[in-house]
């Protein structure tokens, strides 16, 4: 059986059971969905669980640092904070803290809190509420990073994330809170490091992330009709990444383009490239290419911003520039 | 700026009734889908805006927040270009990059508007700590909300203002006053454990006063006396200017839910009936207080009061029509503006 | 635990002593070269972990920074692994990845130990919501330095703890006592602007007590009437124990200023000398100063002190010895315990 | 006419300079050279000019917006911000406030100010105090990076970074500030953007950063003995970054080796290599490699540090590696 259902409400689910199913989890900062229209679906948490859904005060660092230091002490929370770019108050918290706990203690003490974002390029945000830290944090050994792109991804995502021994961050792109997509009724965890091929192709290796991939299958229908078949593979998590998954596909195509909705220098897009230049370079028939923003804070004037974000035009300009010369 | 007195009120009521008409303005532009993206108004909070402005010089530095509208405005930027600006325009104060959250005027001393709750706290002890360096007499101003005190920047930069006596005048505008005595335990913020946010500078030894911010003149006469000290070298101070929170503001979105300003209500012309913003309209809305004021003085003041109206909405209007017919900036000037040189 | 006082007096002197002597054999071997990088000892503190450690019952949880070493050992944890984690070895509480910075012993409720000053409070805040949630009746005890209180994390922290009257006690260790009153207009610390960092968790509603943070008895006192009113659900508690600097922790890097502690300096059978340190073997040092009282009760008294010196000694140079000769990790496992599964 | 000198000496002497030359340069953060044995030359500077050295709090995040707020207001703090770990904690003061403040506001407030933090594994340092932020900040648009590795570069780097409009972060390793080396006696300020070819060689290109060159000259000197011609390319700054230079050598040479001490993935090893994948995948005769930290916080015990942080020998291997096949 399956049905359509949008991402905020499947994230929504997810929490739901996660909380009927272990007492010890809870939500610390009532709003994750943001302002938008999905904001409503987040009362079923409160209704149902009214002790467990909390309002912190605006102070990320302290509520990072709240979270990690509870799940240290044998519960689960659920911790958002809000927008992306608020994410970097409590950088300390989640890179020096939470993720060199299990390490630092010699694999004696596990942290297994989850923090959540809306992060991206949301329209509006201007510089300050549009950044997404998920590639600065890969850099941070020691956490896990979940991507979700759709609903049939973000409830089982969630739920491992939720059940997982260690910190985990999960990225909400604020843009694709609405947008529905088919999910099975018999609905389960989701293994962490398990690539999602969404769409099967010979031609072209287009990874993508998140917003990402919904970019990245409307540019395989436009290369489609230009007789160009092109695989989209979705990581999902990029920590742990399923390397085996892009390289098998890039062997398969013998070339990539790699989408991630961020500054270029030192993106996810720029991993996945040198990371297939370094263990994947005899299968590729042309070079690389990125796609993400340029390194530019994103601008509040709507033309502007639109002129700075990747999007599937652009995606199938970067195949065509690597398919033209096959 | 005049420091006579009675000609201080006029010049008061045209800048409050600027700041009003203008985020009128913005929030029918907000209603009609003219800008994209989340917005703040500074309606009900202009009384502190403008008598603190009023109280500060020409050469002073000042940093605000989300809610900075009213700041640029009463420090004089052009309304036109503020407008623009909200709309994204090139003819905006910052070219359109900033938006709503960010606008400010470096040419008029201010620093960079940030939209992260507590950094303006930060950024003015930076101000303070460049004007005691240039020794030039100036201070730094910055305007935030209540809830700045709930990040630890906050904490950190008074701490480092009060060591090193930055001339820095610390304006916390609280507008959670509705909150007061409330549920929360007595709690003046919804997230704040402190009875009374003065005790937060007052721990670091700031002296910490606290004025009602629907008053200009209470505002005034506390900016001035803080801003004799700081140029005194005695350091930094702190000011809470209390004010009920304007019911536009209670949704997730602004909302006109006072409606347009109507004048008629100082004056005496339309009448206020029973409603549930009556309390608003009578005692709360700063604009109508000292329009009210100044209105009873007699026929003359009356008419003053009248016309100063119409020539800001004229203003406003002008400005609005100008704004929105602004081009947008040209979209290959995007990555312009990431580095100086 | 005992809780007679009589008996509870040798029991705190045994583990100070213990804690003494495993500082003195970690300032050896930092002399010697035997592991590398900066370290924190806990000698003028011990009265206070021990202290607080035995008003705390078996379940609580408990958070502690770069000078943990008091904490640990206080709480009953291993000294021999104690001092291999220091040495960076297999053998190691932490298994040699944390070093003297990071020991923590979770089996007896330690949450990370964290060197990044103010992590703590954060952590440990963490800790009471745990605690709040699982409903069991415990609590946690945050033990850190006056340093922390100039870090935003705390004063966030100690605003949630207030909000949501979570079971913390935050135990400040403030060991800058003698800059009190000194040059700096008689700030506590070097860098902060309170003159009394009690106001800060008071200025959230939090009641703040101070203690003399070398008399044993009243840090165990103060920290039971906390725990008890932290588990009755009252919410948090703030206790400040005043130390004065150990005169080896006043370098960049930590000497055994003070030697190696002469017990006889308590029992009179050694003549405490003229010289910079008369004031520390007289009045300051904990150890000497507990021991000096149970000492003078008597013959019998005095031999006990000297026997549980001998004991004290006996273990710590055992642990050292077994510590100094335990190998290394094994090089392949340096990428292990990244991600537990 | 040259002489020798320490990093450490070179850039005391940098900050005395910039001092002298303009009284609006202050120093926020006293210790900048840490606790090592370098420390005491910093006592000339506030020997020289006791009102501009300043002893902030330990509050990381208040300091760096201080330095922010203050140059946006007309002044040229240096402001250290002590170990690389810490600035984690200045985070948002530094990505999203000082960063984005030039473009924010529409061109019209210059922020130059230059933090500086001493980074990576110093020895000992344990997870907490061993970090390397260069890479993550990197991915934040809107701030100058500066990489020195020797007393040649750093003198005329700090000056520059010091009179720069732009908020600049230099980065020094923790290791390499008591190494000497030569330096002229007519020292100016460097351009940035201008990689410096620390060694000329043909078979193959090892960019490296930091203490990295250190470790990649000492490389290329075994390679010889091997009768491997190694280049040796130092970026310097990573913002702006000297491309061309980066392609022009891989076009020479054929063979990429990227040096980077910190964790891999996301690693600016990552994002050079990924550049030269894209826009020099036609000169590239075989995979390029990457040379940093595994994904693994940084262990205290000396052994397990040792075996973790790249040196010469690994850089060998690298290219050892991908010059067997040729
Ligand atoms: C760091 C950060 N966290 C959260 C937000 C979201 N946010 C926007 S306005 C606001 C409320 C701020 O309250 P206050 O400072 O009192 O200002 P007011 O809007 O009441 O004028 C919050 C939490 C933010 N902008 N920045
Ligand atoms: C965030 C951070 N900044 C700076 C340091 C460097 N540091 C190590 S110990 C210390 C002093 C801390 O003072 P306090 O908390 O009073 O502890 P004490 O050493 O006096 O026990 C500092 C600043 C650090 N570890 N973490
Ligand atoms: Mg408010
Ligand atoms: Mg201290």
């Amino acid at each position: 059986m399956s049905r359509r259902q949008t991402y905020a409400a499947a994230f929504v689910d997810a929490l739901l059971d996660s909380m009927d199913e272990d007492r010890t989890v809870s939500l610390i900062g009532s709003a994750p969905l943001g302002l938008g229209p999905e904001r409503h679906l987040t009362n079923q948490l409160r209704d149902r669980h009214p002790n467990r859904v909390m309002d912190p005060p605006t102070a990320e660092g302290g509520v990072a640092s709240v979270g990690a230091g509870a799940a240290m002490a044998g519960v689960r929370p659920f911790v958002d904070l809000l927008t992306g770019s608020f994410v970097y108050l409590a950088w300390t918290q989640i890179v020096n803290e939470a993720a060199n706990g299990f390490y630092m203690s010699g694999g004696k003490l596990p942290v297994p809190v989850t923090y959540h974002c809306l992060e991206g390029v949301r329209g509006a945000g201007a510089p300050q509420h549009s950044q997404s830290p998920h590639a600065m944090l890969w850099n941070a050994p020691g956490i896990e990073i979940v991507m979700p792109a759709m609903a049939s991804d973000v409830y089982g995502l969630i739920r491992t994330a939720i059940q997982s021994p260690n910190p985990t961050m999960v990225f909400s792109h604020a843009k694709i809170l609405g947008v529905e997509s088919a999910v099975s009724d018999e609905r389960a965890p989701l293994p962490f490091g398990k690539a999602d091929i969404k769409r099967k192709g010979r031609d072209v290796t287009i990874v993508a992330l998140s917003i990402g991939v919904h970019h990245a299958l409307e540019a395989a229908e436009l290369l489609a009709q230009q007789g160009i078949d092109a695989e989209v593979v979705d990581p999902r998590t990029l920590v742990p990444f399923d390397e085996e998954a892009v390289l098998a596909s890039v062997e398969k195509t013998g070339r990539l383009v790699v989408v991630d909705e961020m500054p270029l220098r030192c993106s996810s897009a720029s991993e996945i490239a040198a990371t297939v230049a370094e263990k994947g370079f005899q299968h590729l028939k042309a070079p690389v290419q990125r796609v993400t923003r340029p390194d530019v804070p994103v601008p509040f004037s709507p033309p502007l911003e639109q002129a700075l974000t990747p999007d599937a035009e652009q995606i199938v300009c970067a195949v065509r520039r690597i398919t033209a010369e096959a | 700026m005049t420091t006579d007195p009675r000609a201080m009120r006029w010049e008061f009521l045209e800048k409050m009734l600027l700041i009003r008409r203008f985020e009128e303005a913005v929030g029918r532009f907000g209603a009609d889908k003219d800008f994209p993206g989340h917005y703040h108004l500074y309606i009900g909070q202009e009384a502190t805006g403008v008598g603190a402005m009023a109280a500060l010089g020409e050469k002073d530095r000042i940093a605000s927040t989300h809610r900075n509208h009213g700041h640029v405005l009463a420090r004089g930027a052009d309304p036109m270009a503020a407008l623009a600006e909200i709309l994204g325009r090139d003819a905006g104060l910052n070219r359109g990059r900033g938006g709503t959250i960010h606008l400010c005027d470096p040419d008029l001393g201010f620093l960079q508007t940030s939209g992260v709750v507590g950094s303006v706290v930060g950024l003015a002890t930076g101000g303070g700590y460049a004007c005691k360096m240039l020794g030039d007499g100036t201070l730094t101003a910055a305007f935030f909300g209540d809830g700045a005190l709930e990040e630890g920047i906050a904490f950190e930069c008074l701490n480092i203002a009060a060591l090193w006596k930055l001339p820095v005048i610390f304006i916390c505008e609280n507008n959670s006053a509705d909150a007061w005595g409330m549920a929360k335990g007595g709690y003046p913020t919804l997230v704040h454990a402190s009875n009374d946010l003065r005790s937060i500078p007052g721990s670091m030894g700031i002296e910490a006063i606290r004025v009602e911010g629907i008053d200009p003149f209470a505002v005034y006469d506390a900016v001035s006396t803080a801003a004799a000290r700081c140029r005194a070298g005695e350091g930094p101070l702190f000011i809470e200017t209390m004010t009920r929170r304007w019911a536009g503001s209670a949704p997730l979105w602004p909302e006109l839910a006072t409606g347009i300003t109507d004048i008629g209500m100082a004056t005496g012309r339309t009448a206020i009936g029973d409603g549930p913003h009556r309390d608003w309209y009578e005692t709360n809305d700063p604009v109508l207080r000292l329009a009210r004021e100044l209105a009873a003085e007699g026929a003359e003041a009356l008419a003053r009061v009248e016309q100063i109206d119409r020539q800001v909405r004229d203003i406003i209007e002008t400005a609005a029509q100008r704004a929105l017919a602004s081009p947008f900036p040209a979209v290959e000037t995007a990555a312009d503006y990431v580095f100086a040189n």
